[in-house]
């Protein structure tokens, strides 16, 4: 259980994909512009993780080496495409707001690369530990970046259509910069040296 | 032998498997969902029609063309019309109440910048279109009565360009029809 | 149905595609057994002062051309005699690694006096630009690392106490990557054999305008010529230094002290071919993987 | 003629697929370091999008619309470019040694470029004919290559400014990228 535990907390805090190894940045930029989507895209890159890393590390040795690739890619775009599928029966609102991305998942550089590296190397109780700190890891980022790009760039805060409340003179005037593309790699690098100056991760 | 050319032969085997399965898995899954998601498509025209022409009670589509009922009477038709904004394409939905006026316009999709170019969505601007004539659907700059979103010129410019246009267009082929 | 029978078929022929590149394209292409083979010999530091980018080029060349070693021989195989030893036998060359293996010295001691506080980008080559440098002498080293980001040996080091570069000559396989980043050209490939270095590269010419600019190098005195013995110190009469010849000197150290400006040091080298056994591991120099 | 060329330089530089459309970020800031590797990468990433849109666009349009079966093309794009990447690596591998030691490490991360993913579903998106789809290809390649070239350049020169000592190395690279993508807004509107 130990063992379950530290490997759950190393994908949040030591290996957290966003900020420590910057792997997974496509659908992070592109899509935390609001709350909202923030919690759907974490959603669906948690579920599409785990249950791709379970099934790959389940056949991972039936798998030969030369083809390896592939399959795991096929194995993931499975998974993305069923939540394509339930998105956009269930849930159309989030399923316009995510667009192109949701199918992006797919190539999303945690995903492949967990497997890869973890899943086909160790057994399935293991992966899931991995799988889910990271993927809470990924979750935990991808809010905080949403949260402070819809809080200056619409100057008001809502979640899931509950508008949670509005800053009193950025209400008005709000720093739309942050909702443009320029805005999330501003608050990428400043959040990366935040956590570096409070030493959380180890600077170069 | 026979081992042997197994063992060569087992990778294409095994992409071949794993693809089988998951197109089939894919498959059924579609047409489990298939029926809910047109249900969901259906909603939103729905929905949007409604947004122009609140005591419609049904629509028929004719080749682009949703020509709208209440109880029975016309009251009107709707067309797609798509303008080249700023960022990129605007989906609007626009709706006349008879051959020269304009009952109302949403907007569907835009890739515009928010703050600005989003403005357009707001109905501050978009009620401007109400009552007008096909004529006078134009910018004040332009001769016509509709004053742009300010900072915004070239997606409302877009907007209003694009309802002028595809009005008359769709107005021109419904005549031919009759 | 039908749809996933076509899918499947995609699928089938993406397999296909690559099972046939794995075994239709030759496994071994013929030069590269042997290319592969000289690569195995030679370090794979990748240092490129054999003018190839890696030495996996190196070795290509190499098939293609043997007597190309002549020419412009890994310095590394040269000091390593297990190394050189297969290199013979796989090219079916003899080479003689005693005169052709260099080493790299930085003739400068350093204490030349510091004039102006420089506080601009950190690298020689910037620091040189402004009035030649921030010590009074103008051809005085800087130590601002630019040779020692280039080395791939990290056999030279910067001296605390007066901020001066200094190689290593156990590590150095004078491969000579740093000659070009010296902005001062201070650094000198010399035979392995050399015992006296000569630490000062203030143009050593007699009547040189600036000559009061630093009072730490050579002053043409000729002590040390007068002093050695057994005459192993010719007097250069142009340049008006001391060149030091290798089989007479007896290290006997009597020119060291005769020297007032200490611009004389012995280089001390523990075995006379030494043994670079830590290079083996060194992970692979500035290779282009790149880094997370 | 002139419709390939509005969306060749659409790519390129309105929509660039790194700075506005924040894809391919991770070989981005990955490779970035240097001028060199960041143009062979550059170079194999347009390449593998040539390729793999000249290989997707007859199966979209001659599988999947008659079908009717648009969401299969998730599993079937990414295979497709799975199988090119693996292709090419193998090929590379085994007939040059000296392009594959300079294009191999990235090859294999070229399979997880968003980049190359999303240029394949843009072009199915958009229905683009057979050249148009070249076209952005080609467009969306070298804008990248464009990026990664701005971007190598800038921080080659970042490693011997002075900024401070939490903002070394990844954070200032964000930072960049901010400013680069800023620029880039402004070619925004032009067509």
């Amino acid at each position: 259980m130990d063992k379950f535990r530290k490997q759950f907390i190393a994908g949040i805090i030591v290996a957290n994909p966003l900020f420590v190894l910057a792997l997974g940045l496509c659908p992070t930029l592109a899509v935390s512009v609001t709350i909202d989507n923030g919690l759907a895209m974490s959603g669906a890159v948690i579920f599409v993780l785990v249950a791709s890393n379970i099934v790959v590390s389940a056949i991972r040795k039936f798998v030969p080496n030369m083809v390896r690739i592939p399959i795991f890619i096929v194995i993931i775009a499975t998974f993305v495409t069923i939540v394509d599928l339930v998105f956009q029966a269930y849930i159309p609102a989030l399923y316009e707001t995510l667009g192109l991305f949701l199918p992006l998942i797919v190539v999303n550089c945690i995903i492949l690369g967990r497997a890869e590296a973890f899943a086909s190397k160790n057994p399935v109780v293991n992966t899931i530990a991995d799988t889910l700190g990271v993927g809470v890891g990924f979750a935990l980022a991808l809010v905080t970046i949403s949260f402070f790009r819809e809080l200056f760039g619409t100057g008001s805060l809502s979640l899931f259509g509950v508008d949670l409340f509005t800053l009193p003179v950025l209400g008005e005037h709000p720093i739309t910069i942050f909702i443009l593309p320029p805005g999330a790699f501003l608050v990428i690098g400043l959040l990366l040296a935040l956590f570096r100056r409070t030493g959380v991760t180890k600077s170069e | 032998m026979k081992a042997d050319t197994l063992k060569k032969v087992f990778p294409i085997i095994s992409i071949t498997v794993v693809v089988f399965i998951a197109v089939t898995l894919l498959g059924l899954t579609d047409t489990v969902v298939r029926p809910r998601i047109e249900w969901q498509k259906e909603q939103k025209i729905q929905d949007m029609l409604k947004e122009i022409f609140p005591d419609m009670t049904e629509y028929t589509l004719e080749d682009d063309i949703y020509m709208i009922y209440s109880d029975g009477a016309e009251i009107g038709f709707a067309f797609l019309a798509v303008g080249k904004g700023y960022g990129g394409n605007i989906d609007i939905l626009v709706g006349l109440e008879n051959e020269t006026t304009v009952k109302g316009v949403t907007i569907i999709s835009h890739l515009e910048t928010p703050g600005l170019g989003a403005r357009v969505t707001e109905s501050s601007f978009r009620d401007q279109f109400a009552g007008l004539n096909i004529d006078d659907v134009a910018l004040k700059r332009d001769g016509g009565q509709i004053d742009a979103v300010t900072g915004a010129t070239i997606s409302s410019g877009a907007v209003v360009d694009a309802v002028r246009a595809t009005a008359m267009e769709k107005v021109k082929s419904l005549e031919k029809r009759e | 149905m039908l749809i996933v029978i076509i899918l499947t078929g995609i699928g089938l022929v993406c397999a296909v595609i690559i099972y046939l590149v794995n075994a239709v394209v030759p496994r071994k292409v013929q030069g590269l057994e042997k290319t592969e083979e000289i690569a195995s010999i030679l370090p794979g530091i990748n240092c490129g002062a054999c003018g190839r980018p890696d030495c996996f080029a190196y070795a290509q060349t190499l098939t293609k051309d043997a007597n190309v070693v002549t020419k412009s021989p890994c310095t590394f195989v040269m000091l390593d005699n297990e190394r050189l030893e297969r290199l013979e036998k796989a090219l079916g060359v003899t080479l003689d690694a005693s005169q052709m293996s260099r080493k790299a010295l930085i003739h400068c001691n350093g204490n030349s006096e510091v004039i102006y506080n420089y506080s601009g980008v950190e690298t020689c080559k910037a620091a040189a630009q402004l009035l030649s440098g921030y010590k009074k002498c103008p051809y005085a080293c800087l130590g601002l690392r630019d040779c020692l980001e280039v080395c791939p040996q990290d056999a030279i080091s910067i001296k605390p106490e007066n901020g001066v570069a200094v190689i290593d000559p156990e590590r150095c396989t004078g491969c000579g990557l740093c000659l070009a980043e010296c902005s001062q050209n201070l650094i000198e490939l010399v035979p392995v054999g050399t015992k006296i270095a000569f630490l000062c590269n203030y143009a050593p010419l007699r009547d040189i305008p600036g000559r009061e600019k630093c009072d730490a190098g050579c002053t043409h005195c000729r002590k040390c010529y007068k002093s050695c013995e057994d005459e192993a110190i010719v007097w250069n009469k142009e340049r008006a230094i001391p060149e030091f010849d290798i089989e007479k000197c007896t290290r006997c150290g009597k020119c060291i002290e005769a020297c007032e400006q200490n611009t004389l040091a012995e280089i001390k080298i523990a075995a006379e071919a030494p043994v670079l056994s830590h290079v083996g591991t060194m992970p692979g120099g500035h290779c282009a993987v790149p880094e997370r | 003629m002139n419709e390939f060329i509005v969306i060749f330089i659409g790519m390129a530089l309105i929509n660039n697929i790194v700075l506005v459309r924040y894809l391919g970020l991770c070989p981005f800031f990955g490779v970035s370091k240097k001028l060199g590797p960041a143009l062979s990468m550059g170079m194999a990433t347009t390449f593998v999008m040539f390729i793999a849109s000249v290989a997707t666009w007859p199966i979209n349009q001659y599988v999947l619309i008659p079908f009717d079966v648009k969401y299969m093309e998730i599993v079937v794009f990414i295979l497709v470019i799975a199988s090119l990447v693996q292709m090419i690596e193998l090929f590379i591998k085994r007939t040059s040694a000296t392009l594959y030691n300079a294009l191999g490490i990235y090859l294999a991360l070229i399979t997880t470029n968003c980049a190359v993913f999303y240029l394949t579903l843009w072009n199915s998106l958009y229905d683009y004919s057979f050249l148009e789809s070249i076209a952005s290809s080609l467009g969306a390649g070298i804008g990248f290559t464009l990026a990664l070239i701005l971007m190598s350049g800038i921080r080659e020169r970042l490693d011997i400014a002075d900024c401070p000592r939490s903002m070394r190395g990844l954070p200032i690279a964000f930072i960049t990228a901010m400013m680069l993508s800023l620029a880039l807004l402004g070619f925004g509107g032009m067509l």
